[in-house]
């Protein structure tokens, strides 16, 4: 099974010092600059500035990180594809006829398209990479509190990201512990395997609800949950530098904004 | 001795399920240290719960500090905040997603302003020796680190009586030993604690007194050396011996030893055998120990201490005493089972230097004294000071 | 199935936000009454969220390709209906987005709108209704999990199509072209799901 | 002796975690009981799963009876048939509704008949003593109930080794001793052993060899009393000495003992004990041993058994003993640790009999022997048959 939750290697990033506040500016305002633009260029010049920052200044390995490019692929590929046929304009670069009633054309404009979407989704999916890998969501409760999300949305968020660790680590013993006997190892019966692993779980989860409201109870619970513990020290030049380097890419976006493949604009 | 929690009668069962208490009556006094003893499903889990109100008997009362519990909200929140509860899986106890929250959680509900929960917290995870892991969550931590936060969380509300359930279980040697050697130092700090497990050496050694439990009853509540040397009501209870109680009993049997004391340590029946042998005392001389109190150290003094040669063992108790040596980078022979390891070397002619604080200097001049009386070795006990004017 | 980070354009992912909100708002105004009617109900709800997080963090057996996996609100929809699902869907999905790089920030909106709003609505309704006609218990828990990950993929498809209509003939060629594009896992990993829940079920049942 | 599993230099390291294992080499041989001792994160579960190919080493190799592992789905689905895993925690590895369905888990997987499903089932079910629990839920069992489950759905497979995680954690002493005997069982019954545990006092009395492991390497790798005996070994790990080394190890120093055998047992420490004082040996006359084979136990035996009053002690060993013993009335005095007690028993002048079958009995005529030969004493092993021919 071997998931790796980012969480965990968020809590050891080398950017972890740094107060959340800064990442999320420069993170969110990566993607929000992405997704506005017109061009594909801004969106790849995010890509590679932001995984520069996460794995350099991060420190995270780069084999890791270049797996990670992969858990996209397979829904950007397919839908960029879709894009590409159905969006045609200018012209035609390639046709084809399948099953003899199906006409698959593509066209500059399409390609265009094509890749403007697929750029966003890689300057976007990194810039979520940067925040996941370097702000753990611990600091990010602290921030939501400060920002007057309502308590009860905080400390459930807080309780299922608690629950989260605690019932995945459980799902992957019980995992094991059926391979282990040879579960999985046919196709037939693994989707009764699979249940019965929901299943067990769901049960374990229910009596650990159970037995979380008792250990409250015993800590005198009276409604109250959210408190802030330590926070990363505000680093002036680090907003600085970061609102610098949104500011630049905001200046290359507009600036950019009619650089295409194939020349020509997107109506 | 003030009764601190006082049980009478307490008849309990589940829902829909059979008796899980049956006429339990039970005494925990201020200051003591209790041990309960038993095989899973003996009810020690449940009576543990009838200790801060968690579960209310069928018939019977609780009484604390000799007012029966009112078993509304707000009495029962003073309660729990009188009486700490630490569970016996850390995962089902810590809910926040960092340490520091976690801990703060008690604090936060009883309304603690911000600073005195800081304070609190921050002395609790001193306590616990888990400083800097304030930030971290708690799903990246050992077992005995998770099992500390949970202490630190029932510590943060600075409860007068300690209940835990299976303080040890499922921890490695080392990490048992460190939870083992906080509970004492809360003892000493004047708590009263009160333990379940089903680990007899551990009861044996640790425990005031031990409550022997099966199938929802008390079936026997006495010092540690009786409760263990009944063989019936152990095999009853489906427990065994500690292996120094078997090996004494078997001596015994065999006519190698006589004393009528019931050895509780290596030490006590290396006395046993060499009082029977007369061979331990007398032929070589004994060391003597050298006591330090550990709030008076500073560098000059241990660095007399690591250049002595005199001294060839150094133990530290408590989490004061071993954080100085530390700091002072004093070599620790011992850590744990101080008294009875440098009791030992010195029977056998060596030097030791016992560095503790607080309430723990006294024991070691009780156990020592009490060790000379029973064996007959004449181990001298002198402070520090002393040491260095006689030298 | 998640809309990746970055894949919508403007002004759809705002849209969707603004669609989602409401929604969101209200479940937690009813969240927020619950509680203060039962304060127990937080632990569980909070077990819950775990539960759906970790179901859909799981790789199913057998479909393989693309991140397809139970969306698991299903179950939350059928035991504690669909406003407090859109609460607790929305968390799960945050936490995907972050945890797992399933989905995004700027389409957690629309995500939300297809999985944590429409399709638990769909499969709590659809529970309800096969209740009252005394449709087997277990039939009923397929046929709602199975439409619940159904709509939700219908739904998906509908905002992709909408933010990128085709040249010719507009949305309904494109929604038909992403909808046949992603039938391929979607439709197999919506009857997985149904029978997954059966066999959940059946074993709390059985306890 | 054959070599079962070879594991030579492996290296693993969790993504994006230090490394769990570093250089690790290490050989079971058929028949073997193995323990793997050291703290919580000393890798040894990390080990274990490399042994059925649950992890892939980042290098080395893994050998099962000499070939290398190949990690294709088929070898995989041999290799886990033969090396039978039983997990820590029973609950996460029992999720059937039924205690049947879950043991039947394993040989439906292998596509055995219903049939050939239904004996191996009822033969594990047999062999862990848990026949009438077929259709009860898992859930209601009590902690050693659910271990023996576990074991049971691991056996219906008929694993040639088993690998243990922690296999008493958790349990209360009466049930760790059961699931410790069956082990026992098990390994007479010719199956290779590997367990880990951070239990000394049951690794040091249990084991064949101990492995000491501290952050992912093998430090050691010995026979128990060599293992045990290293002071600075056991520290590095964060081990402590089991008690009844420390007790020889204390009686050494004061000049008690000489004995070059350090003790694994009660009845090792009365035999150093009583070569040195003289005083065991000769001043009783001892007792003697009987013999009884439970498969020729018959009614008009076991009646004879119970009136003899010349046998004050019986003792019962294996599972197939303890049911005869019980199905023909003979009350078993012991039922755990028989030979030793017997022996010890037998010193102090009793008679014993002790009741057991297939390879056991040869374990007691050669646990005697070499008792014998050690101590100087002359304890007799009679079978019953003679027994009964001299009464």
């Amino acid at each position: 099974m071997n998931y790796e939750l980012f969480e965990n290697i968020a809590q050891t990033s080398g950017l972890r010092d740094v107060h959340p506040a800064v990442k999320l500016i420069l993170g969110l305002g990566c993607i929000l600059i992405s997704v506005s633009s017109n061009s594909f260029l801004t969106p790849v010049i995010i890509a590679v500035s932001i995984s520069l920052i996460t794995i350099v200044l991060g420190k995270i390995h780069l084999m890791f990180y270049l797996r990670l490019l992969f858990i996209p692929l397979g829904f950007a590929l397919l839908s960029v594809l879709v894009i590409v046929f159905i969006r045609n304009s200018g012209d035609v670069l390639f046709s084809a006829s399948v099953f003899g009633w199906l006409t698959l054309t593509i066209t500059t404009g399409s390609v265009n398209e094509g890749m403007l979407i697929l750029s966003r989704i890689f300057g976007g999916m990194c810039s979520l990479f940067f925040i996941s890998l370097s702000t753990p969501v611990t600091e990010i409760f602290s921030l939501a509190k400060k920002c007057r999300l309502p308590d009860c949305f905080i400390e459930l968020a807080m309780l299922i990201y608690r629950y989260i660790f605690i019932l995945f680590e459980q799902a992957e013993m019980i995992y094991q512990a059926q391979v282990m006997r040879l579960g999985y190892m046919k196709r037939k019966g693994s989707v009764e395997s699979f249940g019965c692993m929901a299943g067990s779980l769901f049960i374990h989860s229910w009596e650990s609800g159970e037995k979380l409201l008792g250990a409250m109870d015993c800590r005198c619970y009276n409604g109250k949950y959210a408190l802030l513990g330590e926070q990363g020290v505000f680093f002036g030049p680090a907003l600085f530098l970061t609102i610098l380097f949104l500011a630049s890419l905001f200046r290359i976006m507009i600036l950019s904004c009619n650089i295409q493949l194939f020349g020509g604009l997107i109506t | 001795m003030n009764c601190i929690l006082e049980l009478t009668d307490l008849e309990y069962h589940y829902p829909n399920g059979p008796k899980a208490l049956e006429s339990v009556s039970l005494r925990l006094m201020q200051g003591e240290k209790i041990a309960l003893v038993g095989p899973n499903g003996a009810g020690k889990s449940t009576l543990l719960l009838m200790l801060n109100g968690m579960l209310r008997p069928d018939s019977g009362t609780v009484r604390f500090r000799g007012e029966p519990i009112s078993y509304s909200r707000k009495a029962l929140m003073n309660l729990r905040k009188q009486v700490g509860f630490v569970f016996q899986n850390p995962d089902h106890q810590i809910i926040a997603p960092t340490v520091f929250q976690d801990v703060a959680f008690g604090p936060v509900n009883l309304d603690y302003t911000e600073e005195e929960t800081k304070t609190s917290v921050d002395e609790a995870l001193m306590y616990v020796g888990l400083t800097e892991f304030g930030r971290r969550p708690p799903h990246n931590l050992s077992g005995g680190e998770k099992k500390k936060v949970a202490m630190a969380g029932v510590l943060a509300m600075n409860p007068d009586v300690l209940v835990f359930d299976e303080p040890t279980s499922a921890l490695d040697p080392d990490s048992a030993r460190s939870i083992m050697e906080l509970l004492d130092e809360l003892h000493h700090a004047g708590k009263s604690i009160i333990i379940s497990t089903h680990d007899v050496e551990l009861a044996y050694t640790w425990a005031d007194r031990i409550v022997l439990m099966d199938q929802g009853k008390i079936i026997l509540c006495s010092k540690p050396t009786d409760a263990f040397s009944d063989k019936e009501l152990l095999a009853e209870a489906k427990l065994s011996k500690p292996v120094l109680v078997e090996l004494y009993d078997a001596l015994c049997e065999l006519g190698m030893a006589k004393s009528e004391k019931i050895p509780r340590s290596v030490l006590d029946i290396v006395g046993i055998l060499g009082m029977e042998h007369h061979c331990c005392r007398g032929c070589k001389a004994p060391g003597f120990i050298v006591l330090e109190d550990a709030d008076f150290l500073n560098e000059d003094l241990a660095e007399r201490i690591v250049h002595d040669e005199a001294i060839q063992i150094i133990g530290g108790m408590g989490s004061v005493a071993k954080k100085q040596a530390k700091d002072y980078g004093i070599p620790l022979t011992y850590t744990h089972g101080v008294i009875d390891k440098c009791l030992l070397k010195a029977i056998s002619g060596q030097n030791c230097l016992i560095i503790t604080s607080g309430g723990m200097i006294k024991r070691v001049l009780s156990r020592v004294e009490e060790f000379n009386a029973e064996s007959g070795n004449t181990i001298e006990i002198v402070t520090f000071d002393n040491y260095l004017h006689n030298n | 199935m998640h809309i990746m980070e970055g894949f919508l354009p403007s002004p759809w992912w705002q849209i969707w936000w603004i669609l989602a909100l409401p929604c969101l708002i209200y479940g937690l105004y009813k969240l927020k009454k619950i509680m203060e009617e039962n304060r127990e109900v937080l632990p569980l709800l909070g077990v819950a969220g775990g539960f759906i997080f970790v179901l859909s963090a799981l790789k199913l057996p057998s479909v393989t390709g693309s991140c397809s996996h139970p969306t698991g609100t299903a179950l939350s929809a059928i035991t504690f209906g669909p406003w407090i699902s859109a609460v607790l869907g929305c968390i799960v999905l945050l936490f995907q987005s972050l945890f797992l790089a399933h989905g995004g920030l700027t389409t957690l909106g629309a995500n939300m709108f297809s999985m944590a709003i429409v399709g638990p609505f769909i499969g709590y309704y659809v529970y309800k209704g096969l209740d009252k006609l005394n449709v087997n218990f277990f039939i009923n828990v397929f046929i709602a999990a199975f439409l619940c990950d159904l709509v939700t993929y219908c739904v998906t498809a509908l905002e992709l199509a909408l933010a990128f209509p085709a040249t010719s003939g507009g949305l309904i060629p494109s929604f038909a072209a992403f909808l046949g594009v992603f039938a391929v896992t979607q439709i197999p990993l919506a009857i997985i799901e149904g029978l997954v829940f059966v066999v959940i079920f059946k074993y709390i049942v059985i306890l």
